[in-house]
């Protein structure tokens, strides 16, 4: 049995718009200023008010924070969940209910064990105004977690003064709600719960964040002005983000003027349409979309990968096909993305783990996308986005200089003799370009018609042709210049598990498991496409390699199968695509055990054996 | 289009413009739409308005879509930048454009199809924006570079080359542009140079979304009897609701102007736009005026500038941009840098 | 040498625009009643006048009749091309050229045999308009070739009186400019060439038909009665063809209302949309288009195979990426179609080789689109669809009935006690569906959000995974009900060589021409996605085999890979996509000399093996 | 939205209608939107006004793009079919759903983001084909769904609620389709089901594109104060220009209406929409008169039926495709036969 310190998982079973998010989040961010690693998932319906919502929270003292599937404690307030709900306590677990009504005899189960708290009651002798009621009870209830879990009371009462500053009269209810559950729950049951929270000091120099935010504060850093979008769950939080930092930031402060652009376009195919304007123009410009978006976006994609014009699109992934589940995680766009459009074309993807990579990707999408000139896709997802991540404080390089790829000076094209836009010099991939206003011997004709290395129109077959091999040479190339993989071995270990951006905490998880099992596999977590030369490398280092990732068609395992010499009875895959983000059990279940396998699994193990 | 390139030997004799340009200086490589195009005189009145302007080359920046029309930034001004983008999403990507550098002059070339169907959710949402540029619709009624399907402008009645008669109503750019708001609204037609020049440079002059719906026969495809965009229809039908000239910023003349009685209007930056020729009670300031004057002339192809408005605030205003352009702002302006981040991130824990 | 009777080929370099057309279809049509297998390929810009354009005709006694690339006699009338055009006249080949002008002394040359007929002149002296000059010199171009050809006089009368049949002033100068031409030459030149034709009898039971109108005429066939459309190059044709064969077949004889409507739609993406609305009110429905409207289709393709509504999409193929060369063919949607859309999808696709098999290809797709419940492509291209192709006449079996797969009626409904749309019978992979209108037991909720087996919403984990596991069952059993690949096998063969759509005769010719060389291959052409299960097996009966698709990517190879079991070392691409029709010499060229195998093509050997 | 099943078990004393179906009948799911959100009010004036009319629920096809708005027709009428499709495609995806079988009842619900955004080139084309559906704008200023964005019906100066001005000209949904040509124009309010009710007969009984333009408060994105959507804004706003009523087709009631004098409009079925107050000098047939009244109420909230024209043909009528749908068209009538086919060959040789 592990720990009962600092380790547990807690799920809180709410109906959306009722204000369950600020409790949760209090509750979140007080066992993190505790020092205790933690991470919150939120699972939202896809609706403004009255549908079922969860939260989970998971305390490690060792880190990890991917989602445990079976809880300690479940905080049952949500009617139409319950009897679901009750089901996923563990074993000798615990279920808080508000006992101001009887609880259904038949949703009773032996081998849990409940507290009863009259939450509404509660609130309705403290409190008057019925929206204050129904926000308050979150609050009580928090503060009955406060006592059952051992939150400290200090971190707490810190919280809601920064939380509430000047506004007394909230802040003085927040207290008292809180202070009605704690007291309740203290006075009738035993208090801290056999499992519960100690100090420590595992966050030392981390932070809290959220990777959508993370993802607006690397565009602000990288030099964006540009912005252009059309709100879609879960991307549309980059944009507010942006706009929030932009607003911080960006403001001249003798003018006041906006040192930046946020275009809120007509739909998808104006926000790409922006960007590839406003890049074309010379800005750093990008949007941030999801799946349906950017299938709306492929004309154009194809455009300026033609026509080699730089764009920035954060695909901020959630569950297809078509409008699928907007509120629920998958990563499911990569083979779109990576070959979005029709014709022959190959995209650059940058494929963050966490909020810390969507920061630092951010800027690399744009050195990469101005360096290529082409469109450059960031791969987040709703769990890497919209979840609250512990992840190191982040830094900025003050040295950082933007790589604007090789973009003509006026002073250049005056001296040149005569300028070709897709003439690269003595062979290399990529070609000069030129910016409207600059100088006239800049100018050229872009067209996402056929055209020469000279800029000129073409139907010629070899002219045509030309183009489009350089064009293949410079995704080539790209490999080495985007992030490398991560790779992390263990002694012995002949098996590799190959795993993508948000499943790396689960993924993590399940190799420490199954390596002091005496199942040692190594660990690579890819980072880019075009593949990093190290991707082939751990390919050809091990007998074969799981490649855990949440679709139902092994994306990942196709662009692995395509883009890199792997035999393909080497690569198996491990696909978990119901939407939730991964668990370690997930991985551990179908690398453990191949006979539980995913159907999808054994049959990608078919065709690729 | 093959960039077939014209001889550049300018006549010594050729006027030269304030910045000591000819008109030769203002074409673009050898067109290749069919002779006796419409679009071909327009782009030659472009050429000839971006000339009298004195627009420096490289400081215009062409835009279009696709079509037969817009080919058409190929044959003119080859000094300037120019971009045949994908069918109908032209006023978006000038949206980005414009955001990333608003001192550039902006000419976006459309065709009726590539306007009012694929693209027209660009067009009404960039009319929304106001943004700063010249809109130029070659409206022939077809689909030309497709060959000759009916577009959304075919009139209820006009035939087809094969004589089939469209039933759909039409889509007006001029009244849809008035009722969205757009603040500069013209029509002209390709076989009159003589209005079509000073409505570009007024468009040009305007500070916002110019929108000019030039009648623009497709000899090709519907020029033919039973057409309602043939030159022959056209002509027959061309009512001139007003008739103006444009006077480039100059002081001296500003009095003369006035003194004229004449109506005016005075562009943004400075120039004006002098109106011979406005009906009686025709308020050149009222959308409502505009419609109105439509609807009593329907059946005539009323033409010139039927609507302009300079006070309204463009897209970089309303968003309270620099005047300098985002593009070439300093990465140190855009960067907060280290220490700020620092600071942030006591705000995330 | 081969024999100079019936087996040669010819080019003619024009300016579009100047009704060059009409001439080039006489000569090639008359060929053709002359009983001997002909080609014309059409290679013309993306413009209305102005711009080269070039005819080539190939004629071959065995019936090859893919391009060949050296040619006998070069008809030069394009000052634009001159240079370029007499460069490919094979050493010892023809070239006429308007003789009007005194012949540029640079572009002579010593091998080739020029021949002067002064064309303009003659029809400037015979003809008075302008515009009729300009027409008839083509036509005395045709009356020159008649004689150095020895095209038969009275079929090529019998053409005119059809064509022109009351139009009598036509007729006339029709007549009289082909003798211009026809009687000069023969004054001038000794006629015939030493290449020339001869009538023979091996058009038996053929026809000459262009792809596009054959596949219009089986979508009347098929019982399409709603087609939606936005003009494309090179997919128009279709919608034309459509148009007149039912105003040909489709008038109520009684009341001449049209029992079909045609809806030129604002764009491709309500292109789609109507195509899925008829399709879910139980029409059979369709749109053509090519590949940039393709891609701004893909949001709604997700929302078709998630929702499970039929849809019939013609993929006329053009060169992208972008617009490309629109007046160019290539193979190059192929990815683009089969993984549509965002999230895990995959499509059905069928791919013609040449007009019978798109007439018989069209109403097989709306069987499977019926029965899969699901959006199926034809893959058709520029080649195939724009060109006239020598094919057996069509034939139609009285006896089709349409599959229109599990549709519930009235009285079914009736008789049921509860329907649901996504619970198929006994553990099949596709659900009975219902029309509006039938009967209120069949009312659902058709939407591209989470829904579960029962078609409610859904955003539970499983309840999303049930439906999308069994999507992807229902894809698989696709595989044996599309067309068999066409397999033709040599004594002695290990190696195969495997192919799409038009590459056909190109491939066949040079496995002929290798086969007699002493290289026997064995010959796969593939007809659908998801690959039937011969597919799987012809490749594991060979030691390798080379895959000649048009396009840059190796994009048949990568389904092949990633739909069967093949190892990737098996699969040699062959890759020819610069946008011209293919010739046997492509596919011979690489299969002989490895070592001018094209650079992407070795790329994707590193890569594969 | 999980669809929550509502208990069908209808009190024996709820009135019938003439196919003998209680109110309840033409209910749906169980609403999942804010408590208080004026798309629930519009819910229940579409399932009074089906109701009274009579539709049999299975001869209804409702259909909707994305957003909050689009969720509702799975709150009424659960026995028709529903298809809730992607955003801004509903009036393509009706549009190929009505050419398939024009019999049916389409109603369309869409919201302000999802018509007049990404949406917007599929509606003006549905209006161009006239087509035969009724299509209801739950208008609320916002994108509810996606949380509160200004969507492009937001009135200049329109505040969100962290208070930030919208300063794009508005698309007005009223002015855009009477310029486009829509055959009926009207709206409404979701708080005044009394008007909203009638208005939504007559456009389902309306011949050709109907549609309503339904000011719907977001109670929750854009229901404060500075809110030019809000119920209180809109309620003090509103301007009734006209009033009606729907006579449903019955012969003896018809001579009741001639004789009173009002204004009415025969609908294409028979039915009236009888006015009960229409401006003095407001032509309901005229577009000029429903833009100048628009005009000259700026700044208020001009509801009712503002323009209607029964005589353009619909979209079949164009297609002069057959009284039966399409759909059912026997495959006999469809498919021409061997013979000829092979009759056809003789013409490719
Ligand atoms: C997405 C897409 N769909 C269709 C086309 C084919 N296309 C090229 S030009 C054109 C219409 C052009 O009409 P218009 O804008 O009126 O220009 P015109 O040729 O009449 O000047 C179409 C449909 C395309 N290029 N891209
Ligand atoms: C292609 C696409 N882009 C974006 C979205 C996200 N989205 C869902 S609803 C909506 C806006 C809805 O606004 P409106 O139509 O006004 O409906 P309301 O919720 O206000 O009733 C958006 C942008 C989407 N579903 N699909
Ligand atoms: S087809 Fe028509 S629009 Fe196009 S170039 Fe020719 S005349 Fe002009
Ligand atoms: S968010 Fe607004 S529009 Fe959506 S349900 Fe709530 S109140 Fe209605
Ligand atoms: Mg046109
Ligand atoms: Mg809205």
């Amino acid at each position: 049995m592990r720990s009962r310190i600092n380790d547990f998982a807690i799920k809180l079973a709410n109906v959306n718009g009722t204000g369950s998010a600020s409790a949760n989040g209090l509750i979140m961010q007080a066992i993190f200023r505790m020092g205790v690693p933690v991470s919150g998932k939120n699972l939202f319906p896809s609706n403004i008010q009255g549908l079922p919502t969860w939260y989970e929270i998971r305390v490690n003292p060792k880190g990890y924070t991917a989602r445990a599937l079976d809880y300690d404690l479940m905080i049952a307030m949500n009617a139409q969940t319950y009897e679901r709900d009750v089901q996923e306590v563990r074993s000798g677990g615990y279920l808080l209910y508000d006992s101001s009504w009887p609880l259904d005899a038949e949703l009773h189960r032996e081998d849990v064990n409940f507290i009863g708290v009259p939450l509404a009651r509660l609130c309705n002798e403290h409190f008057r105004e019925p929206r204050e009621r129904i926000l308050m009870k979150n609050i009580a209830t928090a503060g009955a977690l406060i006592a059952l879990l051992n939150i400290d009371g200090a971190v707490v009462e810190q919280l809601i003064e920064e939380k509430y500053g000047r506004k007394k009269a909230l802040r003085e209810s927040n207290k008292r709600a809180l202070q009605l559950g704690a007291d309740y729950v203290r006075e009738h049951f035993s208090c801290p719960l056999d499992f519960h929270l100690e100090t420590m000091d595992a966050n030392g120099d981390k932070i809290l964040i959220d990777g959508n935010t993370a993802t607006a504060l690397g565009c602000v850093y990288g030099g964006a002005t540009v912005a252009a979008w059309y709100p879609i769950t879960p991307a549309t939080s980059v944009m507010d983000g942006f706009k929030e930092f932009c607003e911080q930031y960006r403001k001249d402060p003798k003018t006041g003027e906006n040192n930046f652009a946020i275009l809120q376009a007509e739909d998808e195919l104006a926000a790409i349409a922006m960007v590839i304007g406003a890049s074309w123009n010379g800005a750093r410009a990008f949007t941030s979309t999801a799946g349906p978006g950017v299938s709306l976006m492929n004309e154009l994609l194809g455009l300026a990968y033609y026509a080699e014009i730089p764009a920035v699109i954060i695909d901020v992934q959630r569950v297809g096909p078509s409008t699928g589940m907007p509120t629920r995680t998958q990563q499911g766009d990569l083979l779109e993305c990576a070959y979005a459009s029709h014709g022959d074309t190959k995209h650059i993807l940058l494929i963050p783990a966490n909020p810390a990579e969507c920061f630092h990707f951010a800027p690399k999408c744009f050195d990469l996308a101005e360096r290529f000139q082409t469109p450059v896709f960031m791969m987040s997802d709703l769990d890497i986005g919209m979840n609250d991540w512990v992840t190191p404080k982040l830094t900025w390089d003050d040295g950082y200089v933007p790589d604007r790829g090789k973009v003509l000076t006026a002073e250049q094209l005056e001296s040149t003799s005569k300028y070709f836009r897709y003439l690269p010099e003595n062979g290399t991939a990529v070609a000069a370009r030129t910016l409207p206003g600059v100088h006239s011997k800049g100018a050229f004709f872009t067209r996402g018609s056929g055209h020469n290395k000279f800029g000129g129109y073409t139907e010629v077959p070899d002219e045509y042709q030309e183009v489009m091999d350089r064009l293949l040479r410079k995704h080539k190339e790209a490999a080495g210049w985007v992030p490398e993989p991560i790779i992390e071995e263990r002694a012995g270990a002949r098996v590799g598990v190959i795993t993508i951006g948000g499943c790396d905490p689960a993924v993590r998880e399940a190799l420490d498991i199954l390596g002091d099992t005496g199942r040692p596999l190594d660990y690579m977590r890819i980072r880019a496409f075009p593949f990093h030369a190290k991707v082939a490398e751990f390919l050809a280092d091990h007998d074969y390699c799981y490649v855990v990732e949440q679709n139902r068609d092994g994306q990942l395992c196709s662009l692995l199968i395509l883009e890199t010499p792997v035999a393909k009875e080497k690569i198996r895959p491990v696909l978990i695509y119901s939407g939730f983000p991964l668990s370690a059990k997930h991985v551990i279940d179908v690398i453990t055990a191949p006979d539980v396998i995913t159907g999808k699994a054994q049959e990608l193990n078919a065709v690729y054996s | 289009m093959p960039s077939i390139v014209k001889p550049l030997v300018a006549h010594p004799s050729l006027a030269r413009n304030e910045l000591g340009l000819t008109i030769r200086d203002y074409e673009g490589s050898m067109s290749t739409l069919c002779a006796g195009c419409g679009h071909d005189s327009i782009t030659a009145a472009i050429t000839r308005a971006l000339w009298e302007l004195s627009t420096p080359p490289h400081r215009l920046a062409k835009l279009s879509g696709i079509g037969c029309s817009s080919k058409t930034p190929t044959y003119f001004v080859s000094g300037a930048h120019g971009f045949n983008s994908a069918h109908g999403r032209m006023p978006a990507i000038a949206t980005g454009a414009n955001a990333a550098n608003r001192e550039l002059t902006y000419l976006g070339v459309s065709g009726d199809g590539d306007s009012l169907s694929i693209g027209i959710g660009h067009l009404c949402h960039a009319i929304r924006r106001n943004l700063n540029m010249l809109y130029v619709i070659e409206n022939n009624g077809v689909y030309g570079l497709t060959k000759g399907q009916f577009s959304a402008s075919s009139d209820v009645g006009s035939k087809s080359k094969k004589g089939e008669a469209n039933r759909m109503s039409p889509i007006d750019p001029v009244q849809l542009a008035l009722s969205l708001g757009a603040t500069f609204v013209a029509r002209s037609f390709s076989g009159d140079k003589q209005q079509l020049v000073p409505i570009l440079k007024a468009g040009l002059a305007h500070r916002g979304f110019a929108i000019v719906d030039v009648i623009s026969p497709c000899v090709t495809f519907n020029d033919h009897e039973g057409s309602t965009k043939s030159y022959r229809y056209t002509r027959s039908k061309q009512h001139v609701a007003t008739e103006s000239d444009f006077v480039p910023p100059a002081s001296e003349i500003v009095a003369e102007i006035v003194q004229s009685g004449q109506t005016h209007i005075t562009m943004h930056d400075g120039s004006v736009l002098r109106f011979t020729r406005v009906p009686e009670d025709y308020d050149l300031h009222s959308r409502q005026a505009a419609l109105s004057y439509l609807k009593e002339h329907q059946g005539e192809i009323v033409t010139g500038v039927l609507f302009a408005d300079e006070s309204v605030p463009d897209m970089h205003e309303m968003n309270n941009t620099p005047q300098v352009p985002l593009a070439t702002l300093p990465f140190a302006k855009l960067c907060p840098g280290s220490g700020e981040l620092a600071k942030l991130m006591e705000d995330f824990r």
